[in-house]
């Protein structure tokens, strides 16, 4: 009963909103559909206006369908129809009915063109429509969507929603947009300054925006008020923005670690200086491509969990050609460790062009798995899901990788040859095996690092360069040989680019953390955690 | 076996077997060449390579039509392999031992202005076919692209009309090279006259290939929530763009709240991305693959036979190789000769029909008329063409920078024309006409 | 300990760690001028650490490490102390190997070391005698223009015996000099290390008793880090603590 | 003194090169200027600066080869010094342009005048005299790796450490010069080059010196090489790159003289950089790209490093390569490059490998027309362009395993092999085989 009072209200609204009233008036439901067909870009949203001033449900989904670009023109009969891509044909349905209305190929439809400008109308449109909505999302959006608007009209509105209102999220944007609204309208001073004090406790950047704009517009006797509560903000958002700022660098560590962790392990534990090591994260990079594209030709409904099987995948793939190189290369350079840069540097030339040949120059495209996109908050944090991602995925692989070389018998092997190799091959451990093995393993990391920057990066023949350097100087900062060494050389190099970024810029930041590095060998010539006696240098 | 044995064994084996492999071209009795100048390899092969391909494509159809002046043309490829001085090697290579009639190449500015001298010197033209950020008119080069009053400043107007979102606040977002450096310069120029504050405007530069845009994208978000409406006009290079639009589709920057425009950013960019969450955001070039012309369908279903693939896309550096091309070939022919003084003499005022309806033309200052378009990115990673205005002639020198009012160039005669003509004090630069 | 003054070397309660592993605790040694000192010792006694710290290539922990009685050679670095005339022979024998015997004692030769004074080098026909005369005593006058890489091991020995010669230090540091030498050899070296030590101070290293025993002088035995035993050879062989340590077992 | 020093120089192998280079930078410009075109004889023009190039590039290997070669300190940053000259050089060539740029300012070069300075930044005033900006060619490259140096070698930054600080030098360069703020102006560098000493840069006659400049520069840095390796210091260098510790305990300064051959080969370095602006025209940033740091190291190492002819013959046949490879349709100098490289290394190590080397290069063409058979349905050789990457990695590997001394030590080997031993003292170990490292480090326990 409430429910269908406050959709009257909001029809009411609605039409007062309405440029053109007389148009609303027609009931033809039809035909106001097909007006969304015709004219440019005005026209379009005035049709718009009038089909939400109907307040019909069936308007909402028409809209969605228009924003989000599956609502064509039948070029043949000027019918506005909602149409399914299906294999190479359109699938129609009639947006007013809901009954089928055959199929088309490209050649015989239109799609109905939206813009920005007309897309953020399309939302607000369908935010006043759903406010009431049963379902919880839509209405989170439409009380967004009227924070971002705040119109004093909406005020009636948004009263009797909140009332409504159980969820706390929801209800808390309803606040925030309710106090917005109570500010801007010439509500008394005490309902004001209470709506001040309930913008001021959300503490976002988006609630001191709010408080700066009405700051000038604010009588005299509120001016302390909200000049205390943009203060409180700002101290507030400061905190949180050194907060902020360490989690960017924490996350920039964890894609040098991944990338850097690898090489540790060919560079560090068997001074081979690989310079194709940036190759190998090309590798994987383009492996999850090449698995992606199986997955979406053969089984797309794996699509979401495409990542899962291109770690693996990655990790096989480089691991078997990082073996190949050791085999065919590698083996005949051991004791002549700037000797293996030369050659691998030459070998990374060739990897690139063999990319480049089999998959052309070009980027190629890896999506994102829909559990990897978008972001949420915590406290004043905007948190990205791919990153957070990233950074366990980049924990996971340093764990594994400890494990494995402290916990198992081939890790125990490698760390034997790499002691001293003739003691463990007359132990009868197979040296060259344990070789193969471990520039396998470093490259077959190489390769999952690759599988996580598929997803930030560009995935193309030059990936691997882009890193290769900062590679090196997370092992050598770190101390080679040393995966401990690695992790911190990660997380100092990231976060401090990180916190110099905003100071001094991108560029001027990164060039002073290269001259850091320089600096800080001369401290520590052997990096941050140097063991003793290492077989890289004699 | 003595050395000398092994050695001659050795070169005779490899004789044979070296030659069987690489097969030696048939030279051509009578052509006229034409030289590519585009890196194959390194960085800006992810670019180039396709303008290669399309300039071998469009010689091949021209070849199909009865070549030129009665003969074939003959392509002549070199890989100046993304290394500038490499750049001028080549293209000496190509004008000196070679002898092309003229040479179709070129990315970056720097390579432009590798070849520049060599172009000057041995009287050779480059048709440069990427969008740049003017300043220049050269007697030897043919700007294909566009200059920045044919993409910054449309693209501009369009975010400031009521239609394109009234965007009041600007964050300028670049990559710390020339081209950016110039296009911001004008804007900031541009916005300010047009009555923008200081202080909505912010420019950003970041490095090469800079990969983390954290940092940077929250910084956009924060500038605009300001409560004005904001726009990002996006100067990013190449390699550095996929990161910055992966990080702005997860920190769900739509292009509804801040739109981002970009003028290096094109259907080949977009294929290397997945671009569900990027739906509405811009790009302002002359040239869409979505434009829908009769021209514009033949020219990609040639195009596609052509590659081979059906998959591959077109866009607007390929655009102005092929209006360079047909443009030369036209200008050959009025001239009857490839003489370079002879063409450049033609090419002045000469018109092709482009690829979007209209027709491109030869400006005086080496710079042709193009329309502007506006697309919004689709999901499908192509562009949904929401504005497009008539041919903009392109200005070599922004009429909105102050120490460009008044500067125009004039190769309407090759051998007495100027670059940089100041019509205030009738002068030309301050080198002789040259 | 003893009078610091008119000692060639002094170490006093010299004491160093690697790691939580006490590598030297505590080791006082004296050697006087033109004096000879063997030490013998198990591996790990700390001999070839105790040279780290004399030529400067490793800095002690604590204790005190004088030259001539009153030089600090805890503060110098490995070419201050080379040129105050302390010369040191490797275990492993470590000649530079790509280049020629003559070159090896050239380079050797005490002469200015500065980077310019090399440079502008040029031979005298002294330094020529010199030469000539260290090669003659090393026995390598024949094979002075071959590369030192393609000495025997024995050979090598004997160059960087003649190098520690041509440096003319005031103290020789020689560790395991006749490893790898013939019978006939190994007495050739007592013989010329018996000479040095009429006008310098020598300390060797050796395992090798009976080379030792050639030496016929004091012996010093080292365990653990520290001094296990001094006298001479008879009287620390009859040692029971060095029985049960070193030679025994 | 000076004058001994030089005359130890000149053994037979010194005096042979400066008579090769002398004859080479008075023949090519006299067959360049004085023989007439057509003539078979006549270097025609566009081949003078490319080949003058080749000899900077030579002189840069040189100078990489006396710290690597002969004093063990590989240095991944070596353009930075190169290019830090062609910088200076091209700072002076930019003030020779006076009024006649495109916005006609008397002081300011063009990119100066867009980007709005109001005045020279400080650093280019002097740059209008050429004997400051020449002063400035060895002086800046010096300055650096004396300041660099003396903060590393004193350290004991040493090995693999080293090379990747190098690296980052070159790498944090290659960022700033970018930056359109530094006032270098930004990727494009300088460029569009008028005077040089008052005649253009552009004249056949201007390039013929300018290559005769670089053939006598090249000589003149292989008697100041030879000079040093020659002397005691050049002896004292190489035990510093095989027994660095040892070398010490003689009593040598080990950082001092580190520092001296780092210096002096950075100056080298920056003179070469500085005739290599005005002969290709452009210096921008991206010489400072590590890639082509690595790349000299290679040339070095192809050649043959701790010899004085290696580095040059190095770095000349490696970008002649270069040259072929990305070049249009020379298949037939590019298939004897290949044939010569294998036969090389059929001498050097054998029959097997000369044939691996034949067969990897007959392998990439034909998997690549596979490729396309595949693909296309049609067999299609590739471009030279689309196998030159394959074609330098490839010479990069097999140099690397089967040319270990580079292809002078191939040619040691010959005459060792014809002459029977008659000076067996050839069998020396190359600095690859030291390299391991015979460097005394006793266990510490010990």
């Amino acid at each position: 009963m409430t429910n269908r009072i406050l959709r009257l209200i909001a029809v009411l609204f609605a039409l007062a909103l309405s440029p053109l009233p007389a148009l609303a008036q027609a009931n033809d439901f039809a035909v106001m559909v097909q007006a969304l067909g015709q004219g440019g870009f005005p026209d379009r949203e005035a049709a718009m206006n009038a089909l939400v001033a109907t307040g019909d449900e069936r308007v909402p989904p028409i809209l969605q369908a228009m924003s989000d670009g599956t609502l064509y023109l039948r070029k043949s009969d000027q019918r506005v129809l909602f149409a399914a891509k299906s294999g190479s044909e359109f699938k129609l349905t009639d947006p007013v009915d809901g009954s089928d209305a055959g199929t088309a190929v490209s050649a015989d439809i239109e799609k109905i063109k939206v813009n920005n400008g007309l897309r953020g109308k399309i939302r607000t449109a369908i935010g006043t429509m759903t406010l009431l909505s049963p379902d919880s999302a839509s209405r989170l959006s439409a009380a967004q969507s009227i924070l971002k608007n705040a119109d004093p009209a909406m005020l009636p509105l948004l009263d009797s929603a909140l009332a409504a209102e159980t969820d706390p999220k929801i209800k808390s944007t309803m606040d925030l947009a309710r106090a917005v609204i109570v500010l801007k309208s010439d509500a008394v001073l005490d309902d004001k300054r209470a709506a001040v004090d309930t913008i001021a406790a959300h503490g976002d950047q988006a609630a001191q925006t709010v408080l700066v704009n009405a700051l000038a517009a604010a009588p005299d006797e509120l001016k302390p008020v909200i000049q205390t509560g943009i203060d409180a903000i700002g101290r507030n958002l400061q905190l949180w923005q050194v907060a902020q700022n360490l989690l960017y660098g924490v996350s920039l560590s964890s894609v040098l670690l991944l990338a850097a962790i690898g090489l540790s392990i060919t560079f560090g534990v068997m001074g081979i200086i690989n310079m194709a090591h940036g190759e190998m994260v090309m590798l994987g990079a383009y492996t999850t491509f090449v698995v992606q594209e199986l997955i979406r030709n053969f089984a797309p409904g794996l699509m979401d969990y495409s990542l899962a099987f291109a770690v693996p995948a990655a990790f096989l793939f480089t691991a078997l050609v990082g073996i190949a190189i050791e085999r065919g290369i590698i083996r005949w350079l051991y004791g002549r460790p700037l000797e293996t840069l030369l050659a691998t540097w030459g070998l990374s030339l060739a990897l690139q062009q063999v990319v480049r040949t089999l998959f052309g120059p070009t980027n190629q495209m890896v999506s994102p798995p829909s559990w990897m996109t978008g972001a949420f908050d915590v406290g004043g944090l905007s948190i990205t899901w791919n990153r957070l991602w990233i950074v366990v995925f980049a924990i996971a692989v340093f764990a594994i990788l400890q494990l494995v070389l402290n916990r198992t018998a081939l890790g125990l092997q490698m760390r034997a040859v790499t002691q001293n190799r003739r003691m463990a091959s007359s132990m009868g451990i197979r040296t060259p095996f344990v070789d193969a093995m471990t520039f396998g393993l470093g490259s077959g990391v190489a390769g999952m690092a690759g599988v996580a920057l598929s997803q930030i990066d560009n995935v193309s023949p030059n990936l691997g360069q882009g890193y290769i350097i900062d590679s090196f100087m997370v092992v050598v900062f770190g101390g080679v040989g040393n995966l401990w060494g690695t992790l911190i050389g990660a997380l100092m190099l990231g976060v401090g680019n990180k916190l110099l970024e905003p100071q001094f810029g991108a560029v001027l930041g990164k060039i002073i953390i290269l001259v850091l590095i320089i600096l800080f060998i001369q401290w520590r010539p052997r990096g941050l955690f140097a063991l003793k006696g290492r077989s890289i240098e004699q | 076996m003595t050395v000398v044995n092994r050695m001659i064994a050795g070169l005779g084996l490899g004789v044979t077997m070296t030659m069987g492999a690489m097969a030696v071209p048939a030279i051509a009795a009578d052509t006229i060449k034409v030289g590519v100048l585009h890196s194959l390899s390194g960085t800006m092969a992810i670019s180039e390579t396709t303008l290669k391909d399309t300039m071998l494509f469009l010689i091949d159809e021209q070849n199909k039509k009865g070549g030129l002046l009665g003969k074939q043309l003959e392509a002549v490829v070199v890989d100046p392999a993304s290394d500038w001085p490499l750049f001028a090697e080549k293209a000496r290579e190509l004008i000196a031992v070679d002898g092309v009639a003229a040479v179709f190449g070129c990315w970056t500015s720097s390579s432009r202005k590798s070849v520049l001298p060599v172009f000057k010197e041995l009287n050779s033209i480059l048709f440069y076919p990427v969008q740049y950020e003017g300043e220049e008119s050269e007697k030897n080069v043919i700007y294909t692209g566009a200059a920045p009053n044919q993409q910054a400043i449309p693209a501009v107007d369009y975010l400031m009309s009521e239609e394109g979102g009234s965007v009041k606040r600007w964050v300028l977002e670049a990559t710390d090279y020339v081209y950016p450096r110039t296009t911001n310069k004008i804007l900031e120029q541009y916005l300010l006259d047009k009555g923008v504050a200081a202080e909505d405007i912010k420019i950003n530069y970041t490095p090469f290939g800079f990969a983390d845009w954290q940092t940077e994208v929250a910084a956009i978000k924060e500038f605009g929530s300001a409560g004005k409406k904001t726009a990002v006009v996006s100067t990013i290079n190449g390699d550095a763009n996929t990161p910055f639009y992966k990080e702005l589709a997860n920190q769900g920057v739509s292009a509804e709240d801040i739109p981002v425009v970009a003028f290096s950013v094109g259907e080949e960019e977009l294929a290397g991305l997945d671009t569900t969450n990027l739906v509405g955001h811009l790009a302002a070039w002359n040239y869409f693959q979505s434009v829908d012309t009769p021209e514009n369908a033949a020219f990609i279903s040639e195009w596609h036979k052509y590659i081979k693939s059906d998959t591959r896309t077109t866009n607007d550096p390929m655009e102005a190789a092929y209006l360079g091309f047909n443009l030369w070939v036209a200008a050959v022919e009025k001239a009857g000769t490839t003489d370079t003084d002879a063409v450049l003499k033609a090419i002045v005022g000469l018109s092709v029909p482009n690829l979007t309806g209209g027709t491109a033309t030869v400006l005086p200052n080496h710079h042709l008329t193009k329309p502007v378009l506006i697309g919004e990115i689709q999901a499908d990673g192509q562009f949904e063409i929401v504005k497009q205005t008539a041919e903009v002639p392109g200005d070599a020198w922004s009429d909105v920078l102050p120490e460009d009012k008044g500067i125009e160039a004039d190769w309407t005669d090759p051998l007495t024309g100027c670059g940089h003509f100041d019509t205030a004090t009738q002068t030309c630069g301050a080198a002789p006409a040259s | 300990m003893a009078d610091k003054t008119g000692t060639m070397l002094y170490l006093d309660g010299v004491s160093v760690s690697f790691d939580g592993f006490k590598a030297i605790n505590k080791l006082s040694i004296i050697v006087h001028p033109a004096e000879m000192l063997a030490i013998i010792g198990p591996n790990g006694a700390g001999k070839t650490t105790m040279m780290d710290i004399i030529t400067g290539k490793t800095r002690p922990d604590d204790g005190e490490v004088l030259f001539d009685g009153r030089t600090d050679l805890t503060k110098l670095d490995e070419a201050a102390i080379a040129n105050l005339g302390i010369g040191r022979k490797f275990q492993k024998p470590t000649v530079f190997e790509s280049q020629t015997v003559w070159d090896n004692l050239v380079m050797a030769l005490r002469k200015p070391r500065g980077v310019f004074s090399a440079l502008f080098y040029s031979m005298s026909a002294d330094d020529e005698a010199r030469i000539t005369e260290i090669l003659d005593t090393v026995r390598l006058l024949n094979r002075k223009d071959d590369f030192a890489a393609n000495l025997s091991h024995g050979q090598k020995q004997w160059l960087e015996i003649g190098m520690l010669l041509a440096q003319d230090p005031k103290l020789l540091l020689v560790d395991e000099p006749v490893a790898g030498m013939t019978d006939s050899e190994t007495v050739e070296t007592a013989k010329l290390l018996k000479e040095i030590a009429k006008t310098r101070s020598v300390v060797v290293v050796e395992h090798d008793m009976s080379f030792v025993r050639d030496l016929g002088s004091r012996v010093t035995c080292l365990a653990e880090g520290s001094v296990l035993a001094e006298g001479t050879l008879d009287q620390v062989s009859a040692n029971p603590v060095v029985i049960e340590r070193y030679l025994g077992r | 003194m000076i004058t001994q020093l030089i005359l130890r120089a000149l053994d037979k192998k010194a005096i042979w090169l400066v008579a090769v280079l002398a004859v080479i930078a008075i023949g090519v410009p006299v067959l360049n200027l004085v023989v007439p075109e057509g003539n078979p004889l006549h270097i025609p023009n566009y081949a003078v600066p490319l080949f003058g190039k080749y000899l900077n590039y030579a002189m840069l290997a040189l100078a990489l080869d006396l710290v690597w070669g002969y004093c063990g300190i590989l240095s991944l940053g070596h353009a930075a010094f190169f290019a830090l000259g062609a910088y200076a050089m091209g700072m002076y060539l930019m003030r020779q342009i006076g009024a006649r740029g495109v916005y006609a300012n008397p002081t300011l070069p063009d990119f100066m005048v867009f980007l709005n300075y109001k005045e020279l930044p400080w650093f280019w005033n002097g740059f209008d005299m050429w004997w400051f900006a020449f002063a400035m060619v060895l002086i800046v490259p010096g300055l650096l790796a004396f300041v660099f140096g003396f903060l590393a070698f004193r350290s004991r930054v040493t090995g693999v450490y080293l090379s990747i600080i190098t690296q980052a030098m070159t790498y944090a360069l290659l960022l700033a010069f970018f930056r359109n703020d530094l006032g270098f102006g930004g990727n494009n560098g300088l460029t569009d080059f008028k005077d040089i000493l008052g005649v253009n840069v552009q004249a056949a006659t201007t390039r013929a010196a300018l290559f005769a400049a670089s053939a006598f520069a090249l000589a003149l840095a292989v008697v100041i090489c030879s000079a040093i390796v020659n002397s005691k210091l050049g002896k004292v260098m190489v035990a510093v790159r095989d027994a660095e510790s040892r070398t010490r305990f003689l009593g040598y300064r080990v950082d001092n003289v580190k520092l001296f051959a780092f210096v002096v080969s950075a100056v080298l370095a920056g003179i070469a950089g500085a005739l290599y602006a005005p002969q290709v025209g452009i210096i921008n940033p991206s010489e400072f790209e590590p890639g082509n740091s690595i790349e000299v190291v290679i040339w070095t190492a192809v050649g043959g490093r701790g010899t004085i002819v290696g580095p040059i013959i190095g770095a000349i046949v490696v970008n002649l390569t270069k040259s072929i490879f990305t070049s249009g349709s020379s298949y037939i100098a590019a298939g004897l490059v290949i044939l010569i490289f294998s036969g090389i290394v059929a001498v050097a190590s054998g029959w097997t490998k000369g044939l691996i080397v034949i067969a990897a290069s007959i392998a990439i063409p034909v998997l690549y027309g596979l490729y396309q058979l595949a693909l296309y349905g049609s067999f299609k050789l590739p471009a030279l362009s689309d196998v030159w990457l394959y074609a330098l990695g490839g010479l990069f590997i097999f140099t690397t395993l089967f040319l270990p001394k580079g292809i002078v030590g191939l040619i040691a080997q010959w005459r060792t092999m014809t002459t029977k031993r008659e000076q067996h003292d050839r069998n020396a170990p190359s600095p690859a085989d030291v390299e391991a490292g015979v460097d005394p480090q006793p266990n510490p326990a010990e």
